[in-house]
């Protein structure tokens, strides 16, 4: 058996920064442990290095249930940027708010690890182990403040769903290995050029409770249920992960097994695709609408956007799957950036996420306020802002599919966003009064954060064609 | 010999009793045990599956799924603690601070 | 058509007239507090000011059927779908060119005076440079996807600028209203560009480009045709504020005058005229849709003129005059008369700006305050300001000699040789009508006697020179621009032979009998003196008389009686005209329009709220949601089987 | 029928009536005791199917340390008083319960006969074969359970610790 342990790397890396921030953290006195967010940035920034250098590599390993490819590699830096973004607004964040640190920087970490798997996994197995190491750690994220009742409901939450949808997973797992006799993605769909006629029913449901597995992560209408709960209760910082890597590394997973080792399938989803994917924009945008909370109307927005996503996904082929992940590129700087705004605002044991805190922020905080703007109109699709460029794409994809009426909802949608979007701006921007007397959680760091968002949200706006390329290289690498 | 079909439809029964007690329980120390019961039920199939296609594979990944399984256990019950202990209570219904 | 007889230069020049504005920007964002008020705004008008040398510079280069392009990169590629971020100047862009940077320079400058001694200046000039870069963009782009850009960026910058006064909530609502009317209309023109997209895709084109575009028009059926032009110019409509879209652009002139001067009656404004000129080849051969935007414009026209007569907002008169001027030119778009519509376009932003800007300098001058009805004999105390404000009166009431008279008698001209002589009647009649509100706005601004409140008095000063000089050279524009389209019975129109060869053959350029034409003409010239005349002897003589006409009190019913013809007027006209101006003014526009615009919002806001009764925040609720939909799936496939 | 379809039945019966007794018995210990003897079922049944290694583990990961730690918490939380049986709401998840496996079950039954019957080895299923599998094919999988674990762990000392 070949075990080429290159492949391996990206995802060691992590792991290893992660096991010596959690060892480091036993024996440093208290006041050093703003080192292990510096040992933890610096392991993920050789991670980041060793992808850069890997690129263009296509290596299975382990018997090809692992696959290092460009695919996986594009997933790998989202991961690796969003974690490094998320401990860098934290920071401050976890000392005010009474989370251990050690724990909190090493769980980011092993979540981190977990996607990297996923994303470069070939087997449904090694899928579903690193799906569940990435699950746990991000359950325990949630509920990391633990002197809030809010956090530790919204871990409950999370948990008690996020097992059940396992459970389903689980079954659709078993029923395909039942059907093609293994979880390897290769050999499954070797199975799958076998005529049509000699599959076993269950092979379908399989495949279907995969689909609503994948739905569960992603937050797909009817499967979003615990989206807005344990975005609002979870710590700010890990809301933006969240948000935005744990999303990508289901839509990861989602593209590589279901849209493209499992496409003979695709006849018999493609309606319930197409009724996911409209529901879940407009849901999430009505939804959206009605809320007071900023922290949560994002929560519902990220919903909507999974719903363009799964546009994406139902346009498929080549057009469809270059734009989902290049719509996943455009999507996460603006959402992890708002997200860390919301962090800035946090105050101890009080939720300050309502429209009215952001009263007057834009003179009190002008550059914050100003890039809180950016991700806002990038998230409505604003032009030329990266997330104008991504819906372009994904409509486009749709168009080509010949999906021209999901395109159109998706516009609909887009235009019906800007509704809420735009509050948050009049609300920066008006009488002072929320900001009064207020104290932010201020430091460097998360105003790096905040910059790097704002300035990678122009950057994929305006100058989109590398990042356009590497999405293309990434999907085409999955042949 | 017993039909693979059986041991399938066994393991459907058991997994959609464990959906129930998911649903209707109102104590998380059950809730969490139904979860158990489906990954139960999903094991039972992955053995008969195994058993019927003559591949050590299920079997294997059966030892996965105790090892998630347990995971998941020590996690859940770690959180319920948690819950717990901001509110003296087991029933998943009364926690409602977020919502809408 | 064009693209193919016209020919193609690179300058790379063309990149650096939005691009300086833009790094003014950006400097005055990062650095403009440290640079203090005054040097950030004089930072901000000299890019301005470069981006006008250029735009001369490049507009004394351009050969008169010449293209300049500029390609910086490939803005997006997919595929065989290419959009380039490239620039293009042609004889049309050319003159955007030096309007926008014209007048936005001009504006600049006045701003610095009217600014002066606002907290907000710094980011009233990082928004104001920002909105010349998108309007640049906008005019500039040589694919409709750029012009695109720019058109939701203008409207941002709009947005922001209208709302610039934030600490009024008022004012926030306004731009609340100004950017979701124009969301409405920006839904039109996204399914308009989608459908165009869509449509040539099947064909196998794939492409946005200006150049290009009118070589594959001929692919498409003369029903999709009509129905892209139809959602094109629903952006339009929103943009460019006619009915029944107009409603937010009054509302807008809560932001600070310039800012209504130079978005909201010189450039942004016009944009949807300049789009459907840059898209004639597509509007040209949609017969339909260009009567319905004959027929609209003419409506606008018409309607928000009388409108007008009712105001008594200093800038709300200009406002609904805005709207009003802007249907003239759908009108000229309507009958096929590009050049005519992008001649008044010119034309009008000279004399509108000046306005606006007179306008700024009484409000300057009197402390903020709009409402005519405290005004009056202005005019000894602000001398420069008033006559400035004459010409340019004189100027959009079309009295011959005068820009607005060439430009509004040659779409007059044109609908009437067009043989639409409906459209030529609204649109004389409404000439009568501008020259009427206006003159009334002059003589309730500048004579009569003073009803100034006593606590301002004192305090009446004539602008200082930063403001008045933009006003004198905007008064010049105001009578001279006209003369570049003179009629061919005077010394001709050295308009026509600039602009006509980007049209093509698109304009019916119909010259009939000189003695007809000029016939026309003085029909117009009669109206309009009527007008005039009635606006002299209702409010010249007895300035202090500021009662709204159905309110007549006795005293005033006999002052009134000497003039016969004025009670004349005042019953068959005035008092209709005054209802339905309150009718939509109190009516039509909260009811319908308001109507609509929130209602979209309140629509989708009960929607959301009984739709958010789902997340009871119990999760066993939850798992029961997610269970029936997996049965629901597992049922749609178990039929299947 | 023969003997190996009777005690088939058996074991069904009496796992389906502990399943049951799990979910729908009111008070917290029973249901855990309920579950443990399910648990068991469920390693018989692995016997049967020529797993005997899986069915150690089964009852040595499950009812060994599973349900020893779910006991321990029900003795740490010691949560008072029955639940109330609400009938209606308990039907309805019944039912929903009855859809499901009524959707799940005509599937099942439509497959093929197993295309590769069984040939037993002696070492099918033992010990020696199992692991062979774990550490060769599997060794990639067995990695990343233990990062798994060890996450488990570490969240579960940072959520259910005391506040210093």
């Amino acid at each position: 058996m070949d075990a080429s342990l290159i492949p391996l790397l990206p995802g060691a890396q992590v792991l290893l920064t992660a096991l010596v921030v959690m060892l480091l953290d036993l024996f440093i006195d208290e006041h050093e442990r703003g080192l292990l967010a510096w040992i933890s940035l610096l392991g993920l920034a050789l991670c980041g290095a060793e992808a850069i250098l890997l690129w263009g590599s296509s290596e299975g390993t382990f018997g090809d249930t692992l696959l290092l490819d460009n695919f996986a590699l594009f997933f790998t830096q989202i991961f690796i940027a969003v974690a490094a973004l998320t401990v860098l607004s934290s920071m401050r964040y976890v000392r005010e708010t009474g989370i251990h640190e050690g724990e909190f920087y090493s769980l980011i970490l092993f979540a981190t690890t977990g996607m990297i798997v996923m994303a470069a996994a070939n087997d449904l197995m090694v899928f579903f182990l690193g799906l569940e190491t990435m699950s746990v750690a991000v359950y325990v994220l949630t509920g990391m403040w633990r002197s809030s009742a809010r956090s530790s409901e919204a871990a409950m939450k999370y948990f008690l769903m996020g097992a059940f949808a396992t459970g389903f997973l689980l079954y659709g797992i078993a029923l395909i290995y039942g059907a093609t006799g293994s979880t390897n993605l290769n050999q499954i769909s070797a199975y799958l050029l076998e005529p049509q006629g000699q599959w076993p029913p269950y092979l379908f449901v399989g495949g279907l409770l995969l689909l609503v597995g994948f739905g569960f992560k992603v937050g797909a209408v009817p499967f979003h249920f615990w989206i807005p709960d344990v975005y609002e209760g979870a710590p700010t910082p890990v809301t933006g992960f969240m948000a935005v890597a744990v999303k990508a590394a289901a839509f990861a997973a989602w593209a590589r097994i279901l849209m493209h080792e499992l496409s003979p399938l695709d006849s018999d989803w493609a309606l319930p695709l197409r009724v996911l994917a409209i529901a879940t924009m407009t849901i999430g945008n009505l939804l959206a609408i009605s809320q007071p909370s900023v922290k949560r109307m994002l929560a519902y927005s990220s919903i909507a956007h999974a719903g363009y996503l799964l546009i994406g996904i139902v346009a498929g082929e080549e057009w469809g799957s270059t734009s989902l992940l290049f719509y996943l590129a455009t999507y996460a700087p603006a959402t992890f950036g708002a997200f860390a705004v919301i962090t800035l605002l946090t105050e101890q044991d009080k939720p300050k996420e309502d429209y009215g805190h952001f009263a007057g922020l834009g003179f009190k905080r002008p550059f914050v306020a100003m890039a809180m703007s950016l991700f806002m109109l990038s998230l409505a699709g604003f032009p030329p802002l990266a997330g104008f460029t991504g819906k372009f794409h994904i409509f486009r994809s749709a168009i080509i599919a010949g999906h021209t009426d999901l395109a159109i909802i998706g516009v609909l949608n887009s235009l019906l966003s800007v509704i809420y979007y735009l509050r948050v701006i009049v609300m920066m921007y008006m009488n002072e009064g929320g900001v009064k007397g207020k104290s932010f959680i201020e430091s460097p760091y998360l105003y790096t954060a905040v910059g790097l968002a704002a300035a990678a949200t122009i950057y994929l706006g305006v100058l989109p064609m590398r990042t356009l390329e590497w999405s293309r290289s990434a999907f085409s690498s999955l042949f | 010999m017993v039909p693979l079909d059986y041991y399938l439809i066994l393991s459907a029964i058991i997994f959609a009793i464990g959906v129930v007690g998911v649903l209707i329980r109102r104590n998380l120390i059950i809730v969490l045990m139904s979860i158990e019961l489906m990954l139960n039920a999903v094991n039972l199939t992955f053995i008969a599956f195994a058993n019927s296609l003559g591949s050590m594979d299920g079997q294997v990944i059966v030892f996965f799924v105790m090892a998630v399984a347990a995971a998941e256990a020590v996690i859940g019950l770690a959180i319920v603690i948690s819950v717990f202990r901001h509110r003296q209570s087991l029933d998943p219904q009364e926690m409602q601070l977020l919502k809408w | 058509m064009v693209a193919s007889t016209s020919t193609v230069a690179t300058l790379e020049l063309l990149r650096w007239i939005p691009l300086i504005p833009l790094c003014a920007c950006a400097i005055n964002i990062f650095f403009g507090r440290a640079l203090g008020h005054r040097t950030a705004g004089v930072l901000a008008s000299a890019a301005v000011g470069v981006s006008l040398a250029l735009a001369l510079y490049v507009f004394w280069l351009l050969p008169a059927t010449g293209i300049f392009h500029d390609l910086l990169y490939t803005w997006i590629e997919s595929g065989s779908f290419r959009v380039n971020l490239s620039f293009q100047v042609d004889a049309l862009t050319a003159i955007m060119l030096l309007v926008v940077t014209g007048i936005g320079f001009l504006i600049h400058i006045y701003s610095l005076g009217y600014m002066a001694h606002d907290d907000g200046k710094v980011r009233f000039f990082i928004y104001l440079n920002l909105f010349i870069f998108f309007m640049l963009l906008l005019v500039m782009g040589d694919n409709l996807l750029l012009l695109f850009v720019g058109w939701e960026g203008v409207g941002l910058c709009s947005y922001l600028l209208v709302g610039f006064w934030y600490h009024d909530a008022k004012n926030t609502i306004a731009g609340n209203k100004a950017f979701i009317v124009n969301r409405i209309g920006d839904l039109g023109f996204i399914l308009g560009i989608f459908l165009l997209v869509t449509e040539l895709g099947r064909q196998g084109i794939w492409t946005l480009d200006f150049a290009e575009l009118p070589k594959h028009v001929s692919l498409l059926t003369p029903a999709t045709i009509t129905l892209i032009t139809l959602l094109l110019f629903v952006g339009a409509v929103g943009k460019s504020a006619q009915i029944p879209l107009f409603v937010w652009l009054p509302d807008a002139m809560a932001g600070p005058t310039p800012v209504s001067a130079l978005i909201h009656a010189a450039t942004m404004v016009t944009a949807g005229v300049y789009m459907t000129a840059r898209l004639h080849f597509l509007f040209a051969p949609a017969p339909y849709t260009l009567s319905i935007i004959a027929i609209i414009g003419a409506a606008t026209a018409f309607f928000a003129a009388t409108v007008a007569i009712a105001q008594n907002d200093i800038k709300k008169v200009l406002a609904y005059s805005t709207v009003s001027q802007l249907g003239y030119m759908f009108l000229a778009v309507g009958i096929g008369a590009f050049s005519a519509a992008i001649f008044h376009l010119f034309t009008h932003a000279f004399f509108k700006a000046c306005l606006f800007l007179g306008s700024g300098s009484v409000i300057h001058a009197l402390d903020g305050e709009q409402d005519m009805r405290k005004m009056g004999g202005l005019r000894s105390y602000l001398p420069k300001t008033y006559w400035t404000y004459v010409i340019a009166t004189l100027a959009i009431a079309g009295v011959p000699l005068t820009a607005g008279f060439f430009s509004k008698d040659l779409i007059l001209w044109q609908a009437f040789s067009h043989g639409s002589y409906a459209l030529w009647l609204v649109g004389v009649v409404t000439a009568g009508l501008t020259a009427f509100y206006m003159f009334r706005q002059l003589f309730m601004v500048f004579h009569g006697s003073s009803r100034v409140e006593d606590h301002v008095k004192p305090h009446i000063h004539e602008s200082p020179a930063v403001m008045t000089v933009p006003l004198i050279v905007l008064a010049i524009g105001s009578i001279f621009t006209g003369w570049l389209g003179a009629p061919e019975y005077l010394w001709g129109s050295l308009w026509d032979r600039w602009v006509q060869p980007v049209f093509g053959g698109a304009h019916g350029a119909e010259h009939g009998p000189v003695t007809t034409e000029i016939l026309v003409t003085l029909v117009t010239v009669a109206i309009v003196a009527i007008g005039i005349y009635l606006a002299y002897a209702r409010y010249a003589r007895t300035g202090t008389r500021v009662v709204p006409a159905e309110a007549a009190a006795g005293l005033y019913r006999v002052l009134l009686n000497s003039y016969w013809i004025d009670e004349f007027y005042d019953r068959i006209a005035v008092r209709p005209f005054t209802r339905v101006s309150q009718w939509l003014a109190q009516i039509f526009d909260p009811l319908v329009i308001d109507g609509l615009v929130n209602g979209v919002a309140k629509v989708a806001r009960g929607f959301s709220l009984i739709w958010r009764e789902a997340q009871t925040g119990n999760v066993q609720h939850y798992l029961i949601g997610f269970l029936a939909a997996t049965l629901a799936l597992l049922i749609y496939y178990l039929r299947q089987l | 029928m023969n003997g190996a379809q009777v005690g088939f039945f058996i074991l069904a019966g009496l796992l389906i009536v502990s399943s049951l007794w799990v979910v729908f018995q009111r008070n917290v210990v029973h249901s855990a005791m309920a579950l443990v003897a399910a648990l068991f079922l469920v390693a018989i049944l692995f016997l049967t199917l020529n797993a005997p290694m899986v069915g150690v583990l089964q009852i040595l990961v499950y009812a060994g340390a599973i349900m020893v730690l779910f006991l321990f918490v029900i003795m740490f939380l010691n949560p008072i008083g029955l639940e109330q049986r609400r009938r209606l709401w308990w039907g309805f998840g019944a039912l929903a319960g009855l859809l499901l496996a009524g959707a799940l079950v005509p599937v099942l039954t439509n497959g093929d006969a197993p295309r590769d019957p069984v040939v037993a080895t002696e070492l099918f299923g033992g010990p020696e074969e199992l692991a062979r599998s774990l550490f060769t094919d599997f060794v990639l999988p067995f990695e990343i359970a233990s990062i798994l674990l060890l996450v488990a762990i570490v969240g579960a000392v940072v959520l259910a610790k005391r506040e210093p």
